[in-house]
């Protein structure tokens, strides 16, 4: 559904991303782990067109949208979920999902949707008229997510959703991930929580100082000892 | 009982009704290097900013302890204050002098230690010339220590990654701190650069008689030299102790280290 | 050694090219320093407009041909005194007219008086421009006397027993004015209280409102208002919306086409004095200069072109009088000019280089400039 | 004239600049809170806003009230094209840089004025139902002094139900907060940039010919001062805030008027006053009197 | 260490030509061009002092005009004869303390750098905690507000109508002299501790301030030297012309230093002096283009103004085509400040 090939990205002088391949099947989790730095959230940024590549392409569907826009990209039905939620927090969150349906004009959809959207997250709901900035840090993150479905995406990017949530919510979190996949959502999730990531995961791939050095199904990568040792601590 | 030359006494620090850290104690002895974890927004840096004078905390004290019978209270200091009493650190997100030389960043690290005044810096007094030279061969002491004396002249914001943050960390040196503060130092590094990284940290303790405070997400790094962990969540201390103890804590375990 | 040889023949080249340009009877040449841009363009545009019609009546003196230079000093002190000293050094004039606006003169007043160069100043008539300077000179009346003259008018002909005077702090000229007028006018009422009220503006303020409610509340005789005609206008405007129908005085800035097309009705009866006017031609020059100006512009002259042309037919009158179109025998000359007749008036110079002449006194009526009377020098 | 109707007549006065440079302040807060840029040229627009009505009113045959529409329709084209020119090349620089070309584009802006227009003044032809004098109990009052309070109201009410209502105004307040993540809504950051420009100097030119009917002069040069002073009634009141700069507006227009009523000494230092309220605001409360303080993430 | 003594002779080498050049110029030019060296060297320094401020401190200040007029009215104040100044306040006489001084031009010089530099630090303290576009806005109101102040002193500094006759002491020896004081004190400060210290605080305050570095000292320090260095100037310019009036010191005029400062590099010592130079000839080269030109057949009516146009593209352009000024492209060292 979404192929990347032999992505490269720089920044004034450093190298962030030097050839990257991923294949993202329709209805799979893909997850990209590795550390900080690594090139994770490169990777998405490129795709969704926010960083200019030096080199590859971007395939969605066969169709090359390498040099698209951001908002086309958008409309083609690609969304993301930045890192750090990034709500717009002078808007009320009503807004915030209003604007997440952007690029749509079908009211009536726009409307089933919020109402999916206020079913997943009731607490949403009862804020609705709430400034985004108000909300606490787990419920912005269901906001960042429930504004990204509203663009009704086919392939659903996150970048760290469980960044600095509770572990309950962290866990509410993957829920949501399985939920939107059973729902035929394609999902790209970039984890830090590298174990919770694979768990969930179809297939993963581990980056480093923006090279893929690993991947696999995230059953095989959850057991493989050099990941074990790296990104899920020496702990076991 | 050694000395204890940063305590920090129940800090809580809210942002708007965001509360970031509570009621948060802390003590880091003469001598050693204690770490610090918890998940992302935990509010690990916070911390660091508010011991380094970034932010005011809303409540608490922090007292600062380079020797015996010397007491500082850190809260309402200037960052440039706390620098000064000997607190130094590094930045999560790289924060060089980008624009400027290699060297320039390290020599700038010694101004706060300069005795001359503006005008003899400019008028090159004899002094100043003496200073200036000795503030150079520090910092290319330095530089060697890194093993960045050949890029001396290249600009900052031109060195790879890893680079960077081994420079950061000397520029932190040239202001001849007695507590060096690390955010993230392993943050991006390979492995291998990762081992480097714990030797020279244990080298440069050594050598320049420091006690370290770090904030560290590579569990090797934080196991391996840390002499004391204390583990934050969501601004709550949710465990303390040597590293072993902090590893089988279950609270910890659930928090950060992730059960299946 | 070198450099000796390399000066001894600069000279040689320097001295042989002057006199080639002697011998093919170059034009003579006179400079003119003007605000084209900026905010005093209006004034340097009417001056310059009647120095180019004197020049085409005039275009030649002792057989030579003149020629003018105008160089545009955009109403910045730095710029004229760049210009000036351009005209001198690079264009070689002999004498220079210039500048409206007295701080713009002054500007250039150092300049042409460490090189030698007599200038003739249309309309500046601030005092300090031609003091202590043998070099300045011009052809209209000063300050304190065009001040003396709206304060008497005020006493004598408007029996106006008190005045208010709002001045702008910005213009030398205005602040010079006023201070005249005030001294006069408490002199001729014979009462120190008889000016009820000095307010301030800046040029290039649009609203006088505050300071109008403050003048209307101390119900002055008349109001005495010098300043650019722009702010004047626009002033005199907001004054007649806040109902003071009291006489408004002002000075010679005041006679601009803008001055009435941006006061409309409310400058009716709005008087100043003047250097000249086009409906009470005083000298016979003075219906020459007119029925030329009407020929060329089609349109009436006023006095900021009369004084540009009387600037210039002056400078050519001295050449011819003391047969040289050297700098320093024009200066000579110019020192002791008297009876000139110019299109202004009959002009006479006093120990300061400053013309002795009458002022004309103008009313607006009907959107038009007209001629009330003609104070003599006291 | 008594005390009280000489009171009342300060009043008038001061809510009549006030509302003036209210009217300036809103496209100035627009532009501002959308691209946290001082748009250095409003003020300028502002003149071109002016210039175009005249020419408009004089060497058309369009009907006065027709040219009130479309000069300001022409100006925010104008002033569309500025921003692509000289600040879009700029839109991840560093913002002394791009505060250095909206300082070029201002005095270019100021120069081409004075070569196409000339630098001398024009009379602005003021409609005649704009310009007569009412009075009431000893107060005048210009009819078009009625005027500008109210449009400047009009404009707040219909510009805030813009911001807060349609997509369009929904998409401009996310983009004032973060370009990359509203890019990601699929929102065309470069199109709301436009028409956030457009407004803002339609805006600035409805502004100037309310100042050209009130001041009826014309000058090239005539956008500094106003631009100035409404950029201040913009800190003043909260910069990016537009109730906030309406406020602002009133503040120093009321501020300057009172200043000269009641110190009439300090008359001469009248246009020292706004910057003065300037400096004050910035030191005491720098995100303004309704702004909201964004505090720097280390 | 060597690379500084390369530099040392280079710049010993520069000031022999200039000296040598000066000599000569004096020699041979007419009063037109020596003005216009004069004025270089006034603008070289004017420049070297934004650029301390605004590139190599990095704080966006627009103040300059107001510390030009301080300056400039230190020295006529101070240097005119007893009886000018009688003639020239004759509205309202001088303030009696200053109507009897008669000072030499080098200390009158060196009060002008100081009462601005004071100033300086005065006003500057309070708002130099302001960022970027706001600093540039308040100091741009300072500049204003000193304008306004002293258009309504009129016993101190004679109102609107200005001063004149002030002594001529400027020549070239002095305008370049005080422009190679100024450079030789601005590279000097930059090449040693402080300097850099300055140039930490541009690139990172926070980070700059967690070095130990007092922000508030060094910005404070900067922002009196720079309006040292714009008094001391503006006092040249008052010798230069003779006479001064608050309506010379607008913002147009710092406006004019600005586009010095742009055109040859925020942040740049050579590239200062060079488009100084370059801009203060230019003003006067492309006076042309204000003027009718008369190519024989045809003649082409000059547009005032059209050379002020010219100038603001060319200072878009500057900005937009190269972002650390011109100069330094063309010297085909390309680096990007964005792209950190």
């Amino acid at each position: 559904m979404l192929e990347v090939v032999d992505l490269h990205v720089n920044y004034g002088g450093i190298k962030a991303l030097r050839g990257i391949n991923l294949t993202i099947k329709e209805n799979q989790i893909v997850t990209l782990i590795g550390a900080n730095g690594a090139g994770k959230s490169s990777t998405l940024r490129s795709i969704m067109g926010l960083v200019k590549k030096a080199k590859g392409q971007v395939l969605y569907k066969g169709e090359d949208i390498s040099n698209l826009p951001t908002k086309d990209i958008v409309s083609k039905g690609i969304a993301m979920v930045p890192e750090g939620r990034r709500v717009f927090a002078n808007l009320t969150v009503e807004e915030n999902l209003i604007l997440g349906a952007y690029t749509r004009s079908d009211q009536k959809g726009i409307e089933r949707d919020m109402t999916a959207v206020y079913d997943t997250f009731p607490r949403l709901k009862e804020r609705s008229w709430q400034k985004a900035g108000t909300l606490s840090g787990g419920e912005q993150q269901m906001l960042a997510v429930g504004r990204a479905l509203m663009s009704s995406p086919k392939i659903l990017m996150m970048d760290e959703p469980s960044l600095g949530l509770a572990p309950l919510l962290v866990k509410d979190i993957f829920e949501i991930i399985n939920l939107l996949r059973e729902r035929g959502n394609t999902i790209l999730l970039v984890e830090q929580n590298a174990r919770k990531a694979l768990e969930i995961a179809d297939y993963a791939y581990v980056l480093e100082t923006g090279q893929l050095v690993l991947e696999g199904p995230g059953q095989d990568l959850l057991e493989d000892a050099k990941v074990q040792e790296a990104y899920l601590g020496a702990a076991r | 009982m050694r000395l204890a030359m940063l305590r920090i006494e129940n800090l809580t620090m809210k942002f708007g009704g965001v509360v970031a850290c509570s009621r948060f104690n802390a003590e880091v002895k003469k001598g050693q290097i204690v770490g610090l974890i918890g998940p992302n927004g935990a509010g690990k840096t916070t911390v660091f900013n508010v011991v380094t004078g970034v932010y005011r905390p809303s409540e608490g004290q922090i007292f600062f302890e380079p020797r015996e019978g010397e007491r500082h209270q850190l809260v309402g200091l200037s960052p440039d204050r706390i620098a000064k009493l000997g607190v130094c650190r590094t930045f999560q997100n790289i924060r060089l002098f980008g624009q400027l030389s290699v060297l320039d960043n390290v020599f700038i690290g010694n101004h706060l230690r300069l005795k001359s005044n503006v005008f003899s810096t400019v008028f090159r007094l004899p002094h100043y010339t003496t200073e200036e030279k000795e503030i150079y061969e520090k910092s290319m002491y330095l530089l060697e220590k890194i093993g960045l004396q050949d890029m001396k002249d290249e600009k900052a914001y031109s060195l790879p990654y890893g680079m960077q943050r081994r420079l950061e960390m000397a520029r932190a040196l040239a202001t001849d701190p007695q507590l060096l503060l690390l955010d993230e130092p392993a943050a991006g590094m390979n492995p291998q650069e990762t081992q480097e990284l714990i030797q020279f940290i244990q080298e440069i303790k050594d050598e320049f008689n420091l006690t370290i405070f770090l904030i560290e997400h590579h569990m090797e790094v934080i196991m391996e030299i840390s002499e004391r962990i204390y583990v934050l969540d969501h601004g709550v201390l949710i465990a303390e102790g040597s590293p072993s103890e902090v590893q089988r804590n279950e609270k910890v375990i659930e928090a950060y280290l992730g059960v299946g | 050694m070198k450099r000796k040889i390399g000066l001894m023949l600069l000279v040689l080249v320097v001295a042989c090219s002057s006199w080639v340009g002697f011998a093919f009877a170059q034009p003579i040449k006179i400079g003119v320093f003007e605000p084209m841009t900026g905010p005093s363009a209006a004034g340097g545009e009417m001056t310059v407009e009647g120095i180019e019609l004197a020049l085409e009546m005039k275009g030649e003196v002792l057989g030579r041909e003149v020629q003018i230079i105008v160089v545009d000093n955009k109403s910045d002190k730095v710029e004229a005194a760049n210009a000036v000293s351009r005209l001198i050094e690079r264009d070689q004039v002999v004498a220079i007219i210039g500048s409206y606006g007295s701080s713009l003169s002054m500007a250039a007043g150092d300049i042409v008086n460490k090189a030698k160069v007599p200038t003739v100043g249309c309309s500046p008539t601030n005092p300090l421009v031609t003091l202590n300077n043998d070099y300045y000179f011009r052809v209209c009346f000063i300050d304190p006397f065009q001040g003396t003259v709206m304060a008497n008018y005020a006493v004598n002909e408007l029996g106006a027993k008190t005045a208010a005077v709002i001045q702008d702090v910005t213009q030398d000229y205005s602040v010079g004015l006023s201070k005249y007028f005030i001294d006069a006018f408490r002199k001729l009422t014979g009462d120190p209280n008889s000016i009820v009220e000095v307010s301030a503006y800046n040029t290039g303020d649009q609203d006088f409102t505050a300071q109008l409610t403050n003048v209307k509340n101390k119900q002055p005789d008349v109001i005495f208002a010098p300043g650019n005609y722009g702010e004047s206008a626009l002033l005199i405007r907001q004054a007649r919306d806040l109902g003071i129908e009291v006489p408004f005085l002002g000075g010679d800035t005041w006679e601009a086409p803008e001055f009435l097309s941006i006061g409309g009705e409310a400058v009716e009866g709005a008087v100043f004095s003047t250097h000249f006017t086009a409906e009470a031609p005083v000298t016979p020059e003075s219906d020459k200069f007119l029925a030329a100006y009407r020929e060329k512009f089609g349109k009436e002259a006023n006095a900021f072109a009369a004084l540009g042309y009387d600037a210039y037919m002056l400078i050519l009158d001295v050449i011819e009088k003391v047969g040289s179109a050297d700098s320093q025998a024009i200066r000579d000359g110019l020192a002791q000019v008297e009876g000139f007749v110019g299109a202004t008036g009959i002009i006479t110079l006093d120990e300061n280089g400053d013309a002795v002449k009458s002022a004309v006194i103008n009313k607006v009526e009907d959107g038009k400039f007209v001629y009330l009377t003609t104070v003599e020098p006291f | 004239m008594g005390n009280l109707s000489m009171f009342l007549q300060h009043l008038t006065n001061g809510i009549s600049l006030g509302s003036l440079y209210a009217l300036i302040a809103i496209g100035y807060t627009m532009v501002y809170g959308i691209l946290r840029l001082i748009n250095f040229a409003h003020g300028d627009i502002f003149m071109l806003g002016v210039y175009l009505t005249y020419f408009g009113i004089l060497y058309t045959s369009i009907p006065w009230w027709l040219v009130f529409v479309i000069a300001p329709a022409i100006t925010g084209i104008i002033g569309l094209f500025l921003e692509k020119v000289c600040y879009k090349p700029l839109r991840d620089s560093p913002r002394i840089t791009i505060l250095i070309s909206a300082i070029g584009a201002s005095f270019l802006l100021q120069n081409l004025g004075i070569v196409l227009f000339g630098g001398r003044p024009r009379a602005f032809p003021v409609p005649r139902v704009l310009n007569h004098v009412v009075k009431v109990r000893g107060v005048s009052i210009n009819v078009i002094t009625f005027i500008i309070p109210v449009v400047t109201i009009l404009l707040l009410v219909g510009l805030t139900y813009f911001i807060t209502k349609t997509k369009t105004g929904m998409a401009m307040r996310a983009l004032s907060r973060d370009y990359e993540t509203a890019s990601l809504m699929g929102i065309d950051i470069n199109k709301i940039i436009s028409i956030t420009f457009f407004m803002g100097s339609l805006l600035a030119a409805v502004g100037g010919i309310m100042w050209g009917a009130r001041y009826p002069q014309l000058m090239p040069l005539m956008g500094m001062m106003p631009g100035l002073k409404s950029f201040i009634a913009a800190v003043v009141g909260g910069i990016g805030n537009i109730a906030g700069a309406v406020a602002g507006g009133f503040i120093l227009g009321l501020g300057e008027i009172m200043l000269v009523a009641l110190l009439p000494r300090l008359t001469g230092y009248r246009d020292a006053f706004a910057f003065v309220v300037l400096i004050i605001i910035l030191l005491v409360k720098p995100s303004g009197l309704m702004g909201q303080r964004e505090t720097e993430k280390v | 260490m060597r690379k500084n003594g390369r530099s040392d002779r280079a710049a010993l080498l520069a000031l022999a030509c200039v000296v040598v050049g000066l000599i000569l110029a004096n020699r041979y030019l007419d009063d037109y061009k020596i003005r216009i060296i004069n004025l270089s060297g006034i603008y070289v320094t004017l420049g070297l002092s934004m650029n301390l401020i605004n590139g190599f401190t990095g704080m966006f200040s627009l103040g300059h005009a107001g510390f030009m007029a301080i300056g400039a009215y230190t020295v006529g104040i101070l240097t005119m004869p007893v009886q000018m100044k009688e003639m020239n306040f004759f509205l309202q006489p001088i303030v009696p303390f200053l109507a009897n001084v008669e000072w030499g031009f080098l200390p009158a010089l060196l009060a002008a750098g100081l009462v601005a530099a004071v100033l300086g630090i005065i006003i500057g303290a309070p708002v130099l905690r302001l960022t970027d576009d706001y600093l540039a806005i308040a100091t741009l109101g300072f500049a204003e507000i000193i304008r306004v102040v002293f258009t309504n002193t009129q016993s101190l500094t004679n109102g609107a109508l200005g001063l004149k006759g002030i002594p001529n002491y400027t020549n070239t020896w002095w305008s370049w002299g005080v422009a190679f004081v100024t450079i030789w004190f601005v590279s000097f400060l930059i090449r040693g501790s402080y300097g850099k210290a300055f140039m930490a605080i541009r690139e990172d305050e926070v980070a700059a301030r967690a070095m130990g570095i007092n922000l508030f000292k060094h910005k404070v320090m900067s922002f009196a030297f720079g309006s040292f260095f714009a008094g001391v100037a503006g006092g040249l310019l008052a010798s230069l012309l003779g006479t001064i009036d608050p309506n010379m010191f607008r913002i147009t005029l710092t406006f004019n230093i600005l586009l010095i400062v742009v055109l040859g590099g925020l942040g740049r010592i050579t590239g200062t002096v060079i488009s100084a130079v370059i801009v203060t000839v230019m003003m006067e080269a492309l006076r042309f283009l204000d003027e009718s030109i008369n190519l024989g057949f045809v003649e082409i009516k000059g547009v005032p103004g059209m050379r002020m146009v010219i100038f603001s593209i060319i200072l878009i352009l500057m900005v937009i085509v190269g972002r650390e000024g011109f100069l330094k492209r063309l010297k085909g060292r390309e680096t990007s400040y964005a792209e950190n």
